[in-house]
């Protein structure tokens, strides 16, 4: 017997999923469920959008209305969802590349365009499903085995991209710091408007092995030291500034919604006739 | 105190035995064999669920025995 | 001449290098060979398989039909594959397998491979070589110094004399079973 | 004028056919020749509770197209040439995850950019093959701006029916001229609805198999909470890595076009049964050809056309039926000769079969038709 | 072992002959099961002073390649299905402006993300009308590892003598496979160049018509400043909207390929001549068919087996030709038949011809091959 | 007769352009002109790629090596020209809609990886080409024959998603500030690593016309009191920064270069042969 | 009964829905009629075409072969287009064209149309309509009503008054002619 | 003085009429005549530049007649 909260949002049938031991795709696909749970949200109106790889698959076991689409287009598929019935909960779980390599573009303009759909990113920095080519948030310098002599790319950092693009709720956590993961999605489900929460995630089978990085916990310990709030930026000097990463809340505002204003010209015609 | 209505349950068949549950338990009454997750002392457990946050295979977790109303899992 | 072989597995237990070391060192004596696998979408951490054809002559379909040897080296991999196994083929096994008692073929043998890797050579790693050289004492046209060779080639530098060393317990391990018998 | 009769461009015609058949919602991206399709849906659309977004390209725009049905609206877009190369992969993801759709292309000159505003019938093979691997698909091609609205209904009654996408392949030509419309009134023309189940939410297999091949379709939020993916999958919806369920499903997928033929078939015949010279035709080239045929009869010779609308599935049987005793059959189009070569194929008899091309982003006048076969009956002659 | 022998995967063996031709620039985006193209491009490249770069999309590579080979060195990308429906726009573009470079589209069971781990066969047709248009195309499909290595040079070559793409479709089951190869010594195979111009910058005329219909190509930064575009353009290179121009350039680029069929096609027979019970196969299905004729013959029924591996522009005449006195053609293809709707245009005769098909992900066996082949034939005798 | 800068860097006989009079396109394009003069670069070695769209056009005047690519791709297109021959000075000319609609994933990625491109945007706020709907950088309310009840997207701002996507140099100009627009493109070309400019342009045919702004003269003079230079940022009070489009340099930071980086690797194999 | 009418200009100046009016109002009387136009890449500012088919049984090819009437309203269509004018056509030029002296017609009418839109309507926008106004006076199909009710419905509200102006004041070009004759 | 060596030059046959140079001219001496440019007082013309610089067209600009060296163009 698994745990309510897994009873209740989860194809328990569908059950232990295929990724690898020590995988951190499935703590942050737990973290969603439980977010959800905890807003207590009608299930049947939730949706789960994912486009293509492991991070991709989360979609499969959850309980919901499940779209696993193509690779990188998770957001447009979802954009059309939420266009066509704006009562439905939208989430979109994606990996680092399906949502900023291939799946980039979609990425940015539904942050530009506002629109009320949730994206979680599932970020390993590393292609998982397709064996561990470097993706725009492996590290500079780090292996993949299309970087067998260290990757020469710099990274995205996708908290800055989707802020710089439009989106008006970013955030970053964690598979280490789950109570925080969960805090960012129940907050990004509410916000009205796009909203991205970044769950930096573990690959051992690929990142690990090929970066001599270790075991799922030795990447996870590396986390809960090389993660630092946001807040506590300030109090750093400039040296460990270098090597930490930054996790929280980077935006959080209010703007007109995309759906919100296309009905307004709706309501305007709908006036319009009654008049 | 809530925590007495807790109790911890495994789900062998589910684990992968990779080892986060046991790293991360405070009380570090978890550990490891033949690639299953197993508890040492479970009197000694606080219940503070953080085995069960971080498994990524849903194969730890509080069980609340009496409960009545939806507690937070966070 | 035409041998197919089977290695089966689970992931990360090296089959695929295994088949490909044991097709190179054939095709150095000059014989033809085709090694294949399947992906999968589960290959994370589920079952693997390698297999190996090797004929004095030339291989078209590459696909093995039904094993000539058989290597299962979990239980789950024994599942599956060792249902429709031919009374003529030899059936390699793993001491943790559970071969139950309705065993089609009449040449079983269940060695630790895995063990042997694990205490002998302190590196469960090295199990896929282990069953190398047991393979190596079942199979007639597979040469020692060919395969030692391609072994040598194949793995990481500065694992050469472990691995030969596992090579050479996988073939005490049939060894042993032949002198005992 | 009459209320119902209208004036309008292919591309217009299009739209009031869309919404006709219940078009709620329209994604998609500007391009030439289809932009009209576009800017008119955005015009009308929320005027009557509709929805109409601008996507950031053509892929994002067909990804959006499939989610809004899967939401529950009828669902279209329109591009052209270039846009229907990048809408490929997401057709056939509604293909295999059997979401109703309508894809309209309209043809403009190609290879590539080529010739951005003249008109071509080059994308009819990829119309069918565009997309990797086997799959189902339905092509209607119109000869006129009345027909324009006609297939339209017709392409989305299809995709509902057997919930698949349907693709509507114009031309530069039909889109940009202007005729006589008459808009049907509610009720006048069929409009079908995907069928939806009949079963509790507990009970529903979004991809069971049924003696009609078509499972019943629910909307996102209505209660039944299914899995969707372009994986391989069993009737659950969740994906399978079994070569029965592959085979299974694909022959279920082909078969909803096989065993509706006679549905799914649309197609024209004009002075075909006495004719002995026929003309294979479709899209704007229809036009040339009639007249081509007109002139023809008028100096004796027995000409006849055959007129495809429905292109994919091709009408194998009709054309072999057809051409049993002609003794010679013409397929004139703006391209190297795509139809020609199914005509070829399907066709067992000693008829010859010509083809009369141009892919130079000029429609075929009737005189170079008549020209070509005056030619062909010449050389007939002195033999 | 010798240094020359190397025991390799047909994705490995593709780029050791991609290397071999001279590639020095490889763009791509993983995608299974093609990846080991682009993971062995990126170890080998930088020793040879070539450089790989591992691009956003599909779309992108695609444009990559293009742009790299306009800078001078042998370009290619390697995809499967989704990729390759995704690269289809900007194939394209590289027909029309006849920049050479290499395309691999491995196969994978599609439609749609599909079986992605299994073998197929599905996309032949796709990899001649994907993209919109008609287009010039050169398709090749290698039948083992070490004919991976040989048809990865010749498609370099033929895509620098006609300057054109050149789309090497393989299959999963070649492309992971391991095989031994010869790797030849340089010089033992033919390694061709680009034509580059003859004249001063003043008098280059990028798109010149030409006697061999291949103009002459001025890498970017030789000296040649000329004008390059997706449009349709006169031989100087730039845009014209001229209905002559056009025909007049899509001729020249049809020509290419047109007029040197014997050259660019490439097949194999294994027991034709005697036979009456005839295969047409192609890529890995020649293995099985190859197995399965051997089995017949045992048997005393004279099979023979015609091998494609050029496999567009379609092998025409030849298999009119080879057909003639035979009673049957089986054509087994891991598809609904794509090959085979070919073989039914081109045979016109009264032999009859079967396909033998799945598409369930997995390689169709020699057994399988002959049960059809027996039930046909004992039906034959029956009648 | 035609000047100078223009007989040097056009191709004179293909001119007067296809552009509609007044439309700012023209200005760009011999704003670029005028910058490569000046720099002194060697013609041969100048690469102009571009998209599709009216500013795509530019390519075709320009007497250089061009290339007149497909609709989005330019800068994909430059990767591998430039990455096959680094020696090549590689400027992209796009519109906004090519360059950030359809081509907004190569415009991020190629910010992110640091390649040696300048890129050129001719920025008229509307899909000229295609006849007038609205782009992703049409501001909120504004009209296009696809927003013909006002456009309720947010607009992007190039300039802001370019730095959040990481180039390393990004400057802003319009079509009435011409000194400045020569200036940012010299510095762009000369700088190592990816640098972009936008330049604002002006449509009179569509954008003015559907948003009765009137004609070019009237859009460019709206433009001499819109733009002020970001360094006067500081003096602006809240109100009228609303009003305001900044415009100027905003980044201008040297970091690793993608083809750089590359070629220590290829070096690195050379020494390995020559030891 | 079939006219083929081809009305030639730059851009701006609205021959597209002079002849989108024109074919709306013989449907009003029951005639079929076809109306299209030419897309040059150059469509900006540059040349513009706009051809409508006027018949009372079906139009097939939907394009314009020789026109009965051609309208130039720019030296450049003039130049492009009146070449192979029929004997029997109808030219209508503007008064800026200069048509030289080797016209193929023999019934061409030279009128000030741009320069009564500006000068007479004070807005040069409506040439087109001025022209619509000729036009009908010289094609006997085209009913005076239908006509007038077509542009009232296709142009923008606030202008109708102006354009019945322009309309009649075309109109007039042609009987002036008429009456001098 | 530099300015002396330059002459303003118009090329009619590209101008297209927008009259942008007309309106940026500081003296205010270009103006539009019959969808072209044309000059009132051409001693007035400060030699500036700036209709050349503004000119969609390359239809107007400032010719230098003794110039020895490339002068700059901005
Ligand atoms: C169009 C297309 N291109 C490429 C692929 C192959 N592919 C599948 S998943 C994947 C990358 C997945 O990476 P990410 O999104 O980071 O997910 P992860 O597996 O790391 O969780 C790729 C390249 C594909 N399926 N479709
Ligand atoms: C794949 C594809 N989609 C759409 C088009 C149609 N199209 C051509 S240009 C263009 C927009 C151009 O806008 P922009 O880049 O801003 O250039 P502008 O014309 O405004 O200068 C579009 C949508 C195309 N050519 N190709
Ligand atoms: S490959 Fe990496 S990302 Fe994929 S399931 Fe395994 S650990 Fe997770
Ligand atoms: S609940 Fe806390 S103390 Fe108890 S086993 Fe889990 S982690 Fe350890
Ligand atoms: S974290 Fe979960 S899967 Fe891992 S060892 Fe613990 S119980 Fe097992
Ligand atoms: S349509 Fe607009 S952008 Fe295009 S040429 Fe005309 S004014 Fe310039
Ligand atoms: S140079 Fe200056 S002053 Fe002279 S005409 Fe031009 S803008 Fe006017
Ligand atoms: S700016 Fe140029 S095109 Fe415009 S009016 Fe002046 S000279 Fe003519
Ligand atoms: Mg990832
Ligand atoms: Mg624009």
């Amino acid at each position: 017997m698994p745990s309510k909260v897994i009873k209740n949002n989860f194809r328990v049938e569908r059950l232990p999923h295929i990724w690898c031991p020590g995988c951190g795709h499935g703590i942050l696909m737990r973290a969603i469920a439980v977010a959800i749970e905890e807003l207590n949200l009608d299930k049947d109106k939730i949706c789960i959008v994912s486009g293509i790889g492991c991070s991709s698959r989360a979609a499969g076991y959850m309980d919901f209305n499940t779209l696993h689409t193509t690779h990188g287009r998770a957001i447009a598929f979802a954009t059309g969802l939420k266009v066509a019935n704006p009562d439905l909960k939208v989430i979109v779980i994606s990996g680092d590349g399906d949502s900023s390599a291939i799946g980039g573009n979609h990425l940015i303009h539904a942050c530009r365009r506002n629109i009320d759909i949730t994206t979680i990113i599932f970020n390993n920095n590393i292609y998982g499903m397709t064996g561990g080519q470097y993706s725009p948030t492996t590290p500079n310098k780090e292996k993949g085995t299309t970087a067998p002599y260290g990757n020469i790319d710099k990274a995205f950092d996708i908290c800055e991209l989707a802020s710089g693009a439009g989106a008006t709720y970013v955030a970053r956590s964690t598979v280490y710091h789950v109570k925080k993961m969960i805090e960012y999605v129940k907050k990004a489900i509410n916000h009205k408007g796009f909203s991205l929460v970044e769950g930096a995630s573990v690959c051992p089978t690929y990142y690990g092995r090929k970066n001599k990085k270790g075991s799922a916990v030795d990447l996870i310990k590396g986390m809960k030291d090389n993660f630092v709030d946001i807040s506590a930026k300030d109090k750093l000097n400039k040296d460990d500034i270098k090597n930490k990463i930054f996790m929280g809340e980077f935006k959080n505002v209010q703007e007109p919604e995309y759906i919100e204003e296309y009905f307004k010209i709706i309501d305007m015609f709908k006036k319009e006739v009654s008049m | 105190m809530p925590g007495d209505e807790k109790k911890i349950v495994i789900k062998n068949d589910w684990c992968k035995g990779c080892g986060i549950c046991a790293e991360f338990c405070p009380k570090k009454i978890l550990y490891i064999y033949n690639d299953k997750v197993n508890i040492k002392q479970e009197d000694e457990c606080i219940k503070c669920g953080l085995c069960e946050m971080r498994c990524p295979d849903y194969a730890i977790y509080l069980e609340e025995f009496m409960c009545k109303e939806d507690k937070s899992y966070a | 001449m035409k041998k197919e072989l089977r290695l089966t597995g689970s992931g990360g237990q090296g089959l695929i290098l295994a088949g490909i070391i044991l097709a190179e060192s054939v095709i150095k004596n000059g014989f033809n060979a085709v090694q294949s696998q399947s992906y999968g979408p589960e290959a994370r951490g589920g079952a693997s398989k390698s297999e190996v054809i090797i004929s004095d002559k030339d291989i078209n379909y590459p696909k093995v039909n039904s094993p000539d040897l058989l290597l299962c080296l979990t239980q789950k991999s024994f599942d599956k594959y060792a249902k429709n196994i031919k009374k003529k083929s030899i059936l390699l096994v793993d001491s943790c397998v559970n071969i139950g008692d309705n065993i089609g073929t009449d040449f079983c043998y269940k060695i630790p491979i895995i063990d042997t890797a694990k205490e002998k050579i302190g590196k469960q790693m090295v199990s896929n070589i282990v069953a190398l050289g047991a393979i190596k004492e079942l199979i007639e046209d597979i040469e020692d110094e060919s395969l030692k060779e391609s072994i040598l080639a194949r793995v990481p530098q500065g694992s050469e004399n472990l691995n030969i060393k596992a090579f050479n317990e996988g073939k005490m391990l049939i060894k042993n079973i032949s002198n005992r018998s | 004028m009459h209320n119902n009769i209208k004036f309008l461009q292919g591309n217009e015609a299009c739209v009031h056919g869309a919404i006709y058949a219940g078009m709620k919602f329209f994604a998609g991206y500007p391009i030439t020749p289809s932009t009209e399709i576009a800017e008119l849906s955005a015009v009308m659309l929320p005027k009557i509770g509709g929805r109409f977004i601008q996507m950031e390209d053509e892929i994002a725009s067909m990804a959006a197209v499939i989610g809004g049905s899967l939401g529950g609206l009828k669902s279209m877009t329109a591009t052209s040439g270039p846009g229907f190369s990048l809408k490929q992969e997401n057709i056939g993801y509604a293909c295999i995850t059997e979401i109703p759709c309508v894809i309209v292309n309209v043809q403009r000159g190609g290879p590539s950019t080529g010739l951005p505003t003249c008109p071509s019938q080059g994308d009819v093979m990829q119309a069918k093959w565009g997309t990797h691997g086997d799959h189902p698909i339905i092509v209607l091609s119109p000869i006129s701006v009345s027909d324009t609205f006609e297939l339209t209904v017709k392409a989305f009654n299809f995709s509902e029916k057997y919930r698949m996408p349907v693709i509507l392949l114009m031309d530069e030509v039909i889109a940009h001229m202007r005729e006589k419309v008459i808009i049907p009134n509610e009720g006048d023309m069929v409009v079908v609805d995907r069928k939806k189940p009949a079963v509790e939410a507990s009970e529903y297999k979004a991809y069971e198999y049924t003696e009609d091949l078509v499972p019943a379709m629910a909307n996102f939020g209505e209660g039944y909470r299914y899995n969707v993916t372009g994986l391989v999958h069993d009737e659950t919806g969740f994906p399978v890595n079994s070569t029965e369920e592959a085979e299974r499903l694909l022959n279920r997928l082909m078969g909803k076009i096989n065993s509706n033929l006679d549905d799914i078939l649309i197609y024209e015949e004009y002075l075909v049964e006495d004719s002995n010279v026929l003309f294979v035709t479709f899209g704007c080239m229809t036009r040339s050809t009639k007249e081509a045929v007109n002139k023809l009869r008028e100096e004796g010779i027995k000409a006849g056309m055959f007129v495809i609308k429905t292109i994919w599935p091709f009408p194998e049987e009709k054309i072999k039926q057809i051409s049993k005793d002609k003794d010679m059959i013409f397929v004139p189009e703006m391209n190297l000769g795509q139809i020609r070569q199914e005509v070829e194929r399907v066709v067992k008899t000693d008829c010859n079969i010509y083809g009369i091309n141009k892919a130079n982003g000029e429609i075929i006048t009737p005189e170079y038709i008549n020209e070509c076969v005056k030619e062909v009956l010449g050389k007939c002659l002195a033999k």
